[in-house]
């Protein structure tokens, strides 16, 4: 295979050249432990505290209200379980939707085993929460409410600051997950009134296995990690120094290059919604038209099923994805399709493509022309467009 | 994932197509799990199958099976296409990763299926065969399942 | 500073080149998530596998035992609080010792707050744990023992095996902490009955922010990271692709070197505890004369406070440390040298050396020429040597 | 973690020492928490002190501190010396880590034990100066801290 189109950038990114870059000197030159006294770690600590600031600033926060995590999972777990641990004595209702990321679902699962009760609030066709439904599902137990940004599958982007204004009016924490919203949208934690917020390093061309979580200073919250003194003893662990660099990095190329690439990237998307939209018939653009993410493309094709199409890219280097790299090897479709009202076939025949600033237009063009290619050929071989063509026919 | 053999019957499928008026047709799998296959068959007056064709919906594992029990089938007499079992047609594509193995069952329902058909069509009893179970269709609703 | 004699290999190590160069193409060539379908990820998921199985042969286990986490900790809390949590219903009463990491005490700590009930054992003035108390502390409420390897601050090596045996024939999980231990002695884990093991990928020149918690077939444990269906659905989160290597890519290294780097470091270690020995007066070495870790030397001296040896050893570029790095910062004295004995000033005046194969032995001769100036020193300005000077004039 | 004028003062102790037949002698702190200072003043008759010398066992910041609090006495008259506050001696050190502010406490208790010594001897009373806290040595027992 000569080349390779990747456009599965809300599955994992390159972590960008310039990011190894800045990484490099921490494994085998400063690789000192930063909580060690001698000078020779002294840098490391302050490098650390470096990041910290660079990461608070793309968020409008204090730099010591930023904790390193292991990444995005790791960061929805802490804030769902050691919240709903810190203010047990003040209820046990969590509110959330049925359309986030796995590590805050299943963590809610796992907390209504322990005696929490969880809303799981609906979408709408768009994959929007509806405010007057959160409103609805406060109770005087309420104690989170954890809605993601923008989701990573359809690229819908929440109304935030609405949620966040009403979570603070009732006197509600709220945490939203942008693994995927962050370094791809400005956002201001002041602004949306968002007390606890998720991210992951390798959704924004950083490092795997680095992230953080954003806690507001006064948020009540127990450790996840037991353990050593770091992160002001709220997650122990000898810090990931390399890890935090790169990420630090990271952010401080995403927020730099936001405006640009984003402008870029949002046209090349509406560039692939329209060619698909004309051009393959039976389709369906999951998502918001227009609150989703600039690199977010996701269709549904009806008598067709992703698996098929996914291998037909592959073979022509084409790298996407169907539902969540995360349940793929799963035999169920994704939930956020259902949430939406797709009907399981329909959203097992779901399409997903994530762009980046690599991405150019003639690698949209070829993407486009051979998908037509292969939904057609998909359809020729299926059942259901049989069935289907014969009703029109009649 | 797949075997060499899997994604060359992914990739060139054989025996894509329909049979019009064929002896039996039949069609299994549920479109709420991703997979539905419709076997053709046309067979002659000695039980021969003489031809057989299928469509799929599904993912590379159920193309595949599909493509591979239609060829160990075709030419066979109604019992020895009775033999073709869903291990025959994983040991014919040199195996298929354990999410899939079900694939390999669908190809031999979907055989078994249009086999009823036809045998009900024919007024006939082929020893060992079942009902099959009811295809279903897209537009099904169903629960959404636990993850 | 010109001169670095890094004698801190307890708290990091250096990342080892040959490392680093195994991780860097999952940095911005093979950086697809490994849940990914198409073939541009699915290298990764092979590579993954491939240091699964170099680790579980380090360890005499299968590969499907080996769990990747984000590091010590986290496998260490994983394994007390998702056993606890799975054998809740069989007991609620765990068996430690009083000189475990913070990783296993506070995780301890937290559980005794949840409702669990936890035996702190003490040990000899080795620091060895005494298999008669562990004996005696077993109820029949007892789920689980967790009993370090080897201690990271005074070096202790514990009988494993006997406490692994203890475990089996009371129908007890055995955890071990060998954060420390590994890389450093042969383990096995059907020899000592370990049911879970916690490793670090840092302390054994691999990278941080990477380790490993082993789970023996059968063990019911529950995950402790909710999410993704990664590491057979019990550790989510996107696989830390580099770091994965890394670990794998040390482990193998330390297997490889482990005979030869450690007969060095042995020789090496007790000759610097035979010049401390023989030429400071007042010292004590903490930890077991020959059940101890290869590269581990502690010393306390009467009189002496260890910031400051610490500081004047740094100004040589010296880098040692007193207590472990976790918890400099904090004013405590270890809590390993109390258990072992040590009367709180004395705790205060400890020094760790811990050694690496880079270490020469005019490299000792330095270190020990200038500890024997440092402590004379201190203890001229020190008020508890005037008065003990006194004292034994008289 | 330490400023340079920290690292100086711990580098180049001023005044280490004892001072035979002292005017007034204080020994503060507690070796369980790591720290004792022991103050010798040379007071004379117009109540200046004409010399001061330390000796510290404990951290850089308390060997800083102890240093840099008889450079500041030396040549005071016991007024002003109970004016050499902690804060003036983090002050005069360009500050200390939050960790280490007890350090700066133990210095002014420490000039304050050696004061109430000689007040004591010479049987007079200095404003604002109140009986130290005893003194712990080396030795004592006391339970574990919490940690
Ligand atoms: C014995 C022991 N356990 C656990 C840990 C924690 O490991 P990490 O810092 O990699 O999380 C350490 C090191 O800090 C250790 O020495
Ligand atoms: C919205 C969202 N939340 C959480 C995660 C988990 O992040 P990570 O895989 O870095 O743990 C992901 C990505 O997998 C995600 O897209």
């Amino acid at each position: 295979m000569s080349r390779l189109i990747y456009l599965d950038n809300a599955a994992t990114t390159k972590t960008a050249p310039e990011v190894v870059d800045a990484m490099l000197p921490y494994f085998t030159e400063h690789f000192g432990n930063p909580s060690s006294i001698y000078s020779f770690a002294a840098a490391n600590k302050e490098v650390i505290a470096k990041q910290r600031e660079t990461i608070a600033d793309a968020l409008g926060a204090k730099a010591n209200e930023i904790y390193f995590t292991a990444g995005g999972s790791e960061s929805d777990n802490w804030a769902l379980k050691a919240t709903a641990e810190a203010y047990a004595a003040k209820g046990n209702h969590i509110i959330t939707s049925k359309i986030e990321h796995h590590a805050i679902l299943h963590t809610c699962q796992y907390l209504e085993t322990r005696g929490f009760e969880v809303t799981y609030l609906d979408v709408d066709e768009d994959g929007v929460v509806k405010l007057e439904d959160l409103k609805a599902a406060i109770r005087p137990t309420t104690i989170l409410i954890s809605i993601m940004y923008a989701n990573n599958e359809i690229g819908t982007i929440q109304p935030i600051r609405e949620i966040g204004e009403i979570a603070k009016e009732h006197g509600i924490l709220f945490h939203t997950d942008a693994v995927q919203a962050f370094g791809q949208v400005p956002i201001d934690v002041d602004a949306c009134h968002i007390d606890m917020l998720s991210a992951s390093g390798h959704k924004l061309n950083g490092p795997k296995g680095i992230g953080f979580l954003y806690i507001r200073t006064g948020v009540k919250i127990r450790s996840f990690v037991h353990g050593g003194a770091q992160e002001r003893k709220r997650r122990a662990g000898t810090e990931n120094v390399p890890g935090i660099v790169g990420l630090g990095t990271a952010v401080d190329r995403a927020v730099r290059t936001m405006k640009e690439r984003t402008v870029k990237e949002r046209e090349l998307r509406d560039y692939l919604i329209k060619r698909i939209s004309e051009e393959i018939p039976y389709c369906r653009l999951n998502g918001h038209p227009t609150d989703r993410l600039p690199n977010n493309v996701n269709f549904s094709f009806r008598f067709v099923e992703g698996e098929s199409m996914l291998i037909r890219l592959d073979l022509l280097g084409i790298c996407a994805s169907s539902g969540s790299a995360c349940t793929s090897g799963s035999l169920d479709p994704s939930h956020v399709l259902l949430a939406i009202g797709l009907p399981h076939e329909i959203a097992h025949g779901s399409l997903r493509m994530t762009l980046n600033e690599e991405i150019t237009k003639e690698d949209i063009d070829y993407v486009t022309d051979n998908l037509k290619e292969i939904v057609a050929l998909i359809r020729s071989m299926s059942p259901l467009y049989e069935d289907f063509m014969k009703k029109q026919a009649k | 994932m797949y075997t060499e053999k899997v994604m060359d019957h992914f990739q060139h499928p054989r025996n894509v197509g329909e049979i019009e008026n064929a002896s039996g047709v039949g069609t299994v799998g549920n479109a709420k799990c991703g997979d539905i296959m419709r076997i053709y068959l046309d067979i002659d007056e000695n039980q021969i199958i003489r031809d057989c064709k299928f469509k799929t919906f599904g993912c590379g594992a159920a193309i595949a099976t599909s493509s591979m029990a239609t060829e160990l089938v075709k030419g066979k007499n109604i019992r020895e296409a009775m033999e073709v079992t869903n291990k025959a047609v994983m040991e014919a594509l040199d195996g298929l990763p354990p999410v899939k193995v079900h694939c390999s069952l669908l190809a031999e329902e979907a055989i078994h299926a249009a086999l009823w058909d036809y045998a009900e069509k024919h007024d006939i009893k082929i020893e060992g065969l079942v009902r099959p179970k009811n295809d279903i269709h897209e537009g099904e609703e169903g629960e959404e399942e636990d993850y």
